[in-house]
């Protein structure tokens, strides 16, 4: 056995370990550090394979005897997890300690981070269903071991309901694969059995990771659950689904198909526009975040799809860039969206709220969460020389020569990508500067808040460290780069920089962009000088600033919601008090409602439980009934004997 | 070696029939639960070892006379027996706890031992019977012995249950002897009761005329899915399964069930030469599909918790059907796995009912909510049963439904198993909400429960969910192990 | 390096830096006497900022210090920007490249900053501005992308410089594309430059401010340097407009002459068109920008129909 | 057996679902059986010993099922007959024309005679009728045994007749059932004061 599978092993037993010790209440630092130990170990071994070591274990088999390994790929998502696993364990320790069912909790955290590198690894089907199973159920036990109330309950069920029916189209589509024996030769594939594949596959993995409209479950599931599995949740959770996504449409269906590159590319665009706008009118933190999971793996699905599309077309290179591009923006939204859900965590710990409206100031009140906080939001809207930057300036750089690519259909396409994710990244810098304002800036808008205090050592580390991964990813994306780009098939060889340098671009020297952005920056201030008067109220035309006057969330975002108004629909309701022809007080109540809820889930919902309500009638509680559906069943069988329809 | 199985076969009826009619010599009841539990734990002695028997000697069956064994009846023996010999154990604690009933309270005890034994020794001799004709007077038989038991609590709804149970049934299995007769009246040179057995029909079955073997096959069919449950003949099977005495519910879902379908399993491998191996496929899938699609719209309805086993059970007889339909080997061994699995889940859940009730009796009417906090050892029983029952991982039910599934696929079935997977994952959506709600819920009123019923609880948690993680662990080496190769080879 | 790029790096920095005061200046003088008035010399932009700079800041009550960084790191971004505008096709290889996207991501930077600022204090009119601001770049920026994809067609890479070179000749103006490139692209500049009819930067009611709303409480150098930024956005926009969309071709010196023309010109079509255009209610500004990309798809469509020359 | 016995048979069947008094039904069904044992006695010539017994079998059936029904009959008094929601007309039409569909519908099964298939599945048909269309417990149980008659006239008609065990067998399962049934008959008498089953709608979903 190589030595990465040994430490591989190791990883999973340390991770095993930590979990059953979490069940002992006092132990929960030493189960904490088992599970950091195991699941670095595991992102070790995965970052050896990516950086050139040999895959280990076996590949994929369709025969029902367990069976493991780590590829490229596998490792890739394995260094990931680790990357995101490790500060969100450090934050566990800070913060579940005065959780509900603290020790159930971390134990579920290790279950939970080794079902998703068990997805990751697994090389045969039943280990892959069932670590896909449990990657969808330990959250939900994690949940409910937090949260018992009505809501809840409810938030799961529905979690649970969606992702699972959703997951019969990854079932379908890995038996169908198995049957097959596609895992060997993806030949072996006929058309009628490709387009069952690719589209079971579209739906059950699509699904998990939210694309719109698959995503009903997300913005519900990851607010409520504890602040490290949101994190990682949404930073590693989804992207194993995509994991799978990846597999099929880029491993096991024979060559690479136009409809499906096509399609995910609408799918991505669809999720990254639809993602953002219907973050940018939330008001809980979380719940935003969780829209912006969205936004982001439709960002991703816009990668793949265009990778599916060059390689359509036979433009290897590009293809494979577009394959990196997607990987890198993995990697990227994992970090910042852990940072930015550990952040939210913290908040929560120190203000016992997140309605954007309540917060606010607490830049002054918890410097380092605060700081940590505010490169999260830069990074996810996507400004150099942050991590987010790299991997969308990638991605639009696919899409921009796929518009250049030659056919009318895939030109309009790629026209259209590229400008929705234009409009992508500006509704995100929109969201995030009004999120950055309204958490970190101006004013405390309640009492708790003015009394907030900077989280522990632990949470403070956690979030400072993952906003350092998004300086460096930020300015040396190239590492990366080659690495990721050999990842895919027939990926191309490209050379390392520590910036982007791509042949048809300008390049993306990141490193040096920072260095001059920063000297720049430098010099001007000192240019500046300290010069300054004393201070003085902002301006308000001559009237005092007061709180009644501060900026809420829905007021900045009005001008949006009222361009936009056809397509979100918003509902207000004003309610003045009059009285003796003299407005006493008006009451404003505004909410932007879900289309995909009221419009598509809802009524579906509607119809089918009335249908299951017809159906109920066949137990009438009349035996004499009963005794009539038997004979009705025998005469039936009868008649297609006469008739010769059976035998 | 011949001698000592038909022995042990023998045994293994004639000692709770033993059991059944000592019972009555005493007249404290006390006396009698102790002969009772002791012929029990005789007779699943007996069938344990004929089972283990028969699966390790699975490669070479032994019939003489009316006694067939092989790895099919090891596997059926074995999960009746097991199952059998816990509702015995639990059955005193029912007893304990009841109030009036069908019988004068005096005598009570005894018909219940009376009646349970018979219906367990009835349950018992089905598996091991090589002889059509015979199989269908034993099961006709339990329904007469069950019937009663359904009906024991006396309760309207119980008599109600107990007397549909009776009629349908027996109706059912009416028309099932009018397939026998069809079968035998054209089976060339049918002389006698060996005609009817499994290997002479099938060597007959070649010589049959078509038209006739059909429909004796699908009159057999149709007559036994009203025992077995499928879907649209079920409708017996949830107000029995309601109504009768927990232990029984557990006989009834557990060990009733399969045991019939084995003998629908049986009459395939036998009529399948004459009738063709496309239409005898074609009615298991279409019962299969049929039971799977009707569970789902009453899953979704918040039941009863006794109600709920009860329509899981009819999901489960679906996925068992479908597996028999395959045929693949995989699917096969699916088909054990799932025999074993829903047994020992199913069965949990309705001894969880013990306690359940005595601590949240509206829980007979109305679905169960929030056990997790009154009793944390039944809800954790009542949790390790849904959750198997709904085919989670790591239970035995998850694995044995992805080899069902697959073996689907293999079997060229693709479009049957992937509708199959949609059904299935349907019907987990009521069952993961009642999993959620029979748990966490807010009680309806939350009486203190009894130390003893807690328990019992924990124990029967203890042991059988330790039994469902070995099905488990044992789950990927079964499909090339030996019994479910005999099973292969002998379905054919 | 040859003289001709040295010379073009020349004219980038001391363009970009020196000379883009100068825009504005030229568009409001040109405005003047479009309105039959004297008005301010060209020069004045200069005067002001010169005013600023011996003008001390003033600090908002209750801002942290990216209040104070805001100014500096916006104008940071625009200098950066500076450098990546070749001037007649050329540019030296600074080491920040000269990728179209890259100046892209410094404008939204300059102007994410500058917004969060605007939070910084709180102030209802900056935020008033700023919000309006945010809401109009989403849809500049799909726009610009799409101008951009169609700059992009003929020379298949997003080097400014080989833009540049892909646009020079007299075979582009052929091709419907360009014409669709061109319009879309001076929509993208009265957005970036603030100018009627989208917003109106000779407003002096904070209501109507939308990007100067933000610059509200700032003074002395703060706003010094603000006022370059948006001084040099001009420069940046004008210059990309004439590389880009404008006819050259030629040796550098040409180009270099002809920028020289352009430049002056397009203020003064600025002009025009902020006399003869009234600004427009916010609400219609998108669907005007939607138009333009609209007309953009058009051109790509047509592009490949022309069978992609 | 006689084509004319045969359909004597069928007509006492449906005369059980027609009649309205369960003493009435209960004398047909005897009569039945009873006619059915004779008619198999009167084959037993040329036939096997087992075939003899098997006959007598089926007289002793009928004397016995008497007996027991006639027993609970007297056990369970009801003060008017149990109303039934479809006329007696209507009933003999629907039990007449499901029992010639089926007759018409079954192929040949390799009975002796055709008459006597038809009859079989008519018999069989006509009990499960039965039940669908009266309502009362008795006349539930009585339809049953005119199913499981059909059975029996099946096993004369077979070549060779039926194995003896199975006949047996099939005879004492009938009558265990019947002694079920009617210990239920009177469980739900004392519980409803009736022997409706229309008082039986408690289950439901």
């Amino acid at each position: 056995m190589s030595a990465v599978a040994a430490v591989a092993l190791a990883g999973s037993g340390l991770l095993l370990t930590g979990g059953l010790v979490a069940l002992r209440a006092r132990l929960l630092g030493a189960a904490l550090a088992l599970q950091v130990a195991g699941v670095s170990l595991l992102g070790g071994a995965g970052a050896t394979v990516v950086l050139g070591a040999d895959p280990v274990g076996s590949g994929f088999s369709g025969a029902v005897e367990p069976a493991f390994g780590i590829d490229g790929l596998s490792g890739f998502f394995l260094a990931s997890l680790a990357l995101v696993a490790v500060p969100a364990l450090v934050f566990a320790h800070g913060y579940l300690p005065g959780s509900a069912g603290a020790p159930a909790v971390a134990a579920l955290t290790a279950a939970f981070l080794g079902s998703l590198a068990g997805v990751v690894v697994a090389r045969d089907v039943i280990s892959f269903l069932g670590f896909w199973e449990l990657m969808t159920l330990v959250p939900a036990a994690a949940i409910l071991v937090s949260h018992r109330e009505e809501r809840a309950r409810r938030t799961v069920f529905v979690y649970l309901a969606v992702t699972h029916l959703g997951g019969a189209g990854v079932w379908v589509a890995m038996l169908a694969l198995a049957r097959y024996g596609a895992f060997a030769d993806p030949g072996a594939l006929g058309q009628g059995a490709q387009l069952l594949v690719a589209l079971a596959a579209l739906v059950g993995f699509g699904t998990k990771a939210g694309l719109m409209p698959f995503h009903s479950w997300l913005p519900r599931a990851h607010p409520v659950a504890p602040s490290h599995v949101s994190a990682l949740m949404s930073g590693m959770m989804i992207k194993v689904a995509l994991y799978g996504l990846v597999r099929v449409s880029f491993e096991w269906l024979p060559e690479p198909t136009l409809w499906l590159g096509l399609v995910l590319l609408g799918l991505g665009l669809l999720s990254s526009l639809g993602g953002v706008l219907y973050a940018l009118v939330q008001h809980d933190l979380k719940r935003l975040l969780a829209f912006h999971s969205i936004e982001n793996v439709g960002i991703i699905a816009l990668g793949l799809g265009a990778s599916l599309l060059f390689a359509h077309e036979g433009e290897a290179l590009w293809a494979s860039v577009a394959f990196a591009a997607a990987l890198l923006h993995t990697l990227n939204h994992a970090v910042f969206k852990a940072l930015l859900f550990l952040g939210a965590g913290a908040f929560d710990r120190a203000v016992h709220e997140l309605d954007l409206d309540r917060l606010g100031g607490l830049l002054r009140r918890m410097p380092w969460t605060g700081a940590a906080f505010a490169v999260g939001a830069a990074a996810i809207a996507g400004l150099p020389p942050l991590n987010g930057f790299a991997s969308e300036w990638l991605t639009l750089q696919t899409l921009l020569h796929l518009a250049g690519l030659g056919s009318l259909g895939i030109g309009v396409a790629g026209g259209l990508a590229t400008a929705g994710l234009g409009a992508t990244v500006a509704l995100a810098v929109y969201c995030f500067v009004k999120v950055v304002g309204l958490v970190l800036l101006g004013p405390p808008r309640s009492r708790e808040v003015a009394e907030a205090v900077e989280a522990p050592l632990s949470m403070r580390a956690a979030v400072v460290f993952l906003a350092g991964l998004c300086v460096l990813l930020g300015v040396l994306p190239g590492l990366l780069l080659p690495r990721l780009a050999g990842l895919a098939p027939d990926g191309a060889s490209l050379p390392t920089h520590g910036g982007l340098e791509l042949p048809g671009t300008g390049a993306l020297p990141a490193p040096a962009l920072a260095v001059t952005l920063i000297l720049l920056t430098g010099a001007l201030l000192l240019a500046r000088g300290r010069r300054a008067a004393a201070p003085a109220p902002a301006w308000a035309c001559g009237q005092l600033v007061e709180p009644a006057l501060s900026w809420t969330s829905a007021g900045f975002t009005k001008p949006l919601r009222l361009m936009l108004e056809a397509v979100l629909r918003p509902e207000r309701t004003v309610t003045a008090r009059i009285e003796g022809g003299v407005v006493q007080e008006i009451a404003y109540e505004g909410e932007v409602p879900h289309l995909f809820d009221t419009k598509l889930y809802r009524p579906v919902v509607r119809i089918a439980s009335a249908g299951a309500a017809q159906a109920r009638r066949l137990q009438s509680g009349s035996l004499r009934a009963y005794v009539l559906y038997l004979l009705a069943l025998v005469l039936a069988l009868l008649v297609l004997v006469r008739t010769g329809a059976l035998g | 070696m011949t001698d000592l199985v038909v022995t042990l076969a023998w045994l293994s009826v004639g000692l709770p029939v033993a059991a059944a009619l000592l019972s009555q010599l005493t007249s404290r009841d006390r006396a009698t639960d102790r002969i009772g539990l002791i012929g029990a734990v005789g007779t699943a002695g007996a069938a344990g070892a004929l089972a283990t028997l028969a699966l390790v000697r699975s490669g070479e069956p032994v019939v003489s006379g009316v006694v067939l064994v092989d790895a099919a009846s090891g596997v059926f023996l074995a999960v009746i027996a097991a199952v059998g010999l816990l509702s015995a154990l639990v059955s005193p604690a029912y007893l304990d706890g009841r109030e009036r009933g069908f019988f004068a309270p005096a005598r009570a005890r005894h018909w219940y031992w009376l009646g349970f034994h018979l219906f367990w020794a009835a349950l018992l001799s089905v598996p091991i019977a090589a002889n059509l004709g015979v199989a269908w007077l034993l099961v006709e038989a339990t329904t007469a012995a069950s019937a009663l038991l359904v009906a024991y609590s006396g309760r309207r709804n119980a008599l109600e249950a107990g007397w549909k149970y009776l009629v349908l049934t027996t109706i059912g299995l009416t028309v099932a002897l009018l397939g026998i007769v069809v079968a035998y009246a054209s089976a060339p040179g049918a002389d006698g009761l060996s005609a009817l057995g499994w290997g002479s029909l099938r060597r007959s079955a070649s010589e049959m005329p078509h038209e006739a073997a059909v429909v004796a096959f699908v009159l057999l069919l149709a007559g036994l899915a009203t025992k077995i449950g499928w879907a649209p003949v079920h409708n017996w099977l949830p107000d029995a399964h309601s109504e009768a005495p927990p232990p029984v519910s557990a006989l009834l879902s557990a060990a009733l069930l399969p045991a019939v379908a084995l003998v629908a399993w049986r009459s395939k491998v036998a009529l399948e030469p004459a009738v063709g191996g496309g239409t005898a496929r074609a009615v298991f899938l279409g019962f299969g599909l049929a039971s799977l699609a009707v569970a789902v719209p009453f899953l979704w309805r918040p039941l009863a918790w006794k109600r709920l086993l009860a329509y899981s059970s009819l999901e489960h007889m679906g996925v068992i059907a479908l597996g028999i339909g395959f045929g693949h080997p995989l699917a096969i061994a699916g088909v054990v796995l799932h025999v074993a699995g829903h047994a020992l889940a199913k069965a949990l859940g309705f001894y969880a009912t013990i306690p359940l009730l005595q601590f949240q009796p509206q829980a007979a009417l109305r679905s169960a909510r929030g056990v997790a906090r009154t009793s944390p050892a039944t809800a954790s029983a009542m949790g390790i049963s849904l959750g198997s029952l709904s085919g989670l991982p790591p239970s035995p039910l998850f694995f044995s439904e992805v080899f069902v599934l697959l073996g689907g696929f293999l079997s060229g079935h693709a479009a049957v198993a992937a509708v199959a997977a949609a059904l299935l994952s349907l019907g987990f959506l009521g069952l993961v909400h009642a999993l959620i709600e029979s748990m966490l819920g807010e009680p309806r009123d939350a009486r203190v429960p009894e130390r003893r019923s807690s328990r019992l609880a924990a124990r029967l948690t203890l042991v059988v969910g330790a039994a469902l993680l070995a099905l488990s662990v044992t789950a990927i080496a079964l499909p090339d192990s030996a019994p479910v190769e005999a099973l292969v080879r002998w379905a054919g | 390096m040859s003289g001709a790029t040295a010379v073009a790096g020349a004219v980038q920095i001391v363009g970009g830096i020196a000379l883009a005061p100068l825009l504005p200046g030229l568009v409001q003088s040109f405005k003047a006497r479009l309105q039959g008035r004297r008005g301010a010399s060209p020069g004045q932009p200069y005067r002001e900022l010169r005013r600023l700079w011996g003008k001390s800041a003033v600090a908002v009550e209750g801002t942290t210090v990216l209040y104070r960084l805001a100014p500096a790191v916006v104008a940071a971004a625009l200098a950066t920007g500076v450098l990546l505008v070749p001037v007649g096709g050329r540019a030296p290889d600074w080491p920040v490249g000269a990728d179209a996207l890259v100046l892209i991501g410094l404008l939204t930077l300059a102007r994410f900053t500058v917004t969060l600022a605007a939070w910084d204090t709180g102030s209802g009119f900056a935020l008033m501005g700023a919000g309006r601001d945010l809401a109009y770049s989403v849809f500049v920026e799909g726009l610009l992308l799409l101008a951009l994809v169609l700059a992009a067609l003929p020379g298949g890479s997003t080097d400014l410089r080989a833009l540049s070179d892909a646009a020079g000749g007299s075979d582009r103006w052929g091709e419907p594309a360009h014409w669709c490139a061109l319009l879309a692209f001076g929509l993208v500049v009265l957005a970036e430059t603030g100018r009627q009819p989208i917003d109106n930067p000779d407003t002096h009611l904070e209501l109507t401010m939308i990007h100067e709303g933000p610059l509200l409480e700032y003074a002395g150098r703060d706003l010094a340097y603000l006022q370059w930024a948006a001084a040099a956005r001009h420069w940046i926009v004008l210059v990309l407009g004439a590389e880009l969309f404008l006819p050259h071709g030629g040796s550098f010196w040409v180009r270099l002459a002809t920028l020289a023309v352009a430049l002056p010109a397009l203020c003064a079509a600025l002009a025009v068109t902020e006399t003869w255009q009234a600004k427009m209610r916010i609400l219609r500004v998108p669907r005007f920008l939607a138009a333009g990309a609209g007309i953009a798809l058009l051109g790509l469509v047509s592009w490949y129909l022309g069978g992609g020359a | 057996m006689s084509g004319g016995v045969v359909w004597v048979l069928v007509g006492l069947a449906l005369a059980v679902v027609t009649v309205r008094r369960r003493s009435a039904a209960i004398a047909l069904v005897t009569a039945q059986s009873a006619l059915l044992g004779i008619g198999a006695f009167a084959l037993t010539p040329g036939r096997s010993t087992e075939f003899l017994v098997a006959s007598l079998a089926l007289v002793a059936k009928a004397a016995v099922l008497a007996a027991l029904l006639g027993w609970s009959l007297s056990g369970t008094r009801e003060p008017h007959p149990v109303w039934d929601d479809t006329p007696p007309i209507l009933r003999f039409g629907l039990a007449a024309t499901l029992a010639l569909g089926v007759s018409a519908l079954i192929p040949s099964i390799g009975l002796v005679e055709r008459s006597s298939e038809q009859a079989t599945v008519a018999l069989v048909a006509i009990g499960i009728a039965t039940v669908v269309l009266r309502r009362a417990t008795l006349f539930q149980a009585l339809g049953l045994v005119v199913a499981e008659n059909g059975i029996a006239l099946a096993a004369t008609a077979v070549e060779g007749g039926m194995p003896l065990v199975i006949e047996l067998g099939a005879l004492f399962d009938v009558i265990v059932v019947v002694v079920v049934a009617t210990a239920f008959h009177e469980r739900i008498f004392d519980e409803l004061g009736s022997g409706d089953t229309h008082g039986l709608r408690g289950l439901r979903d």
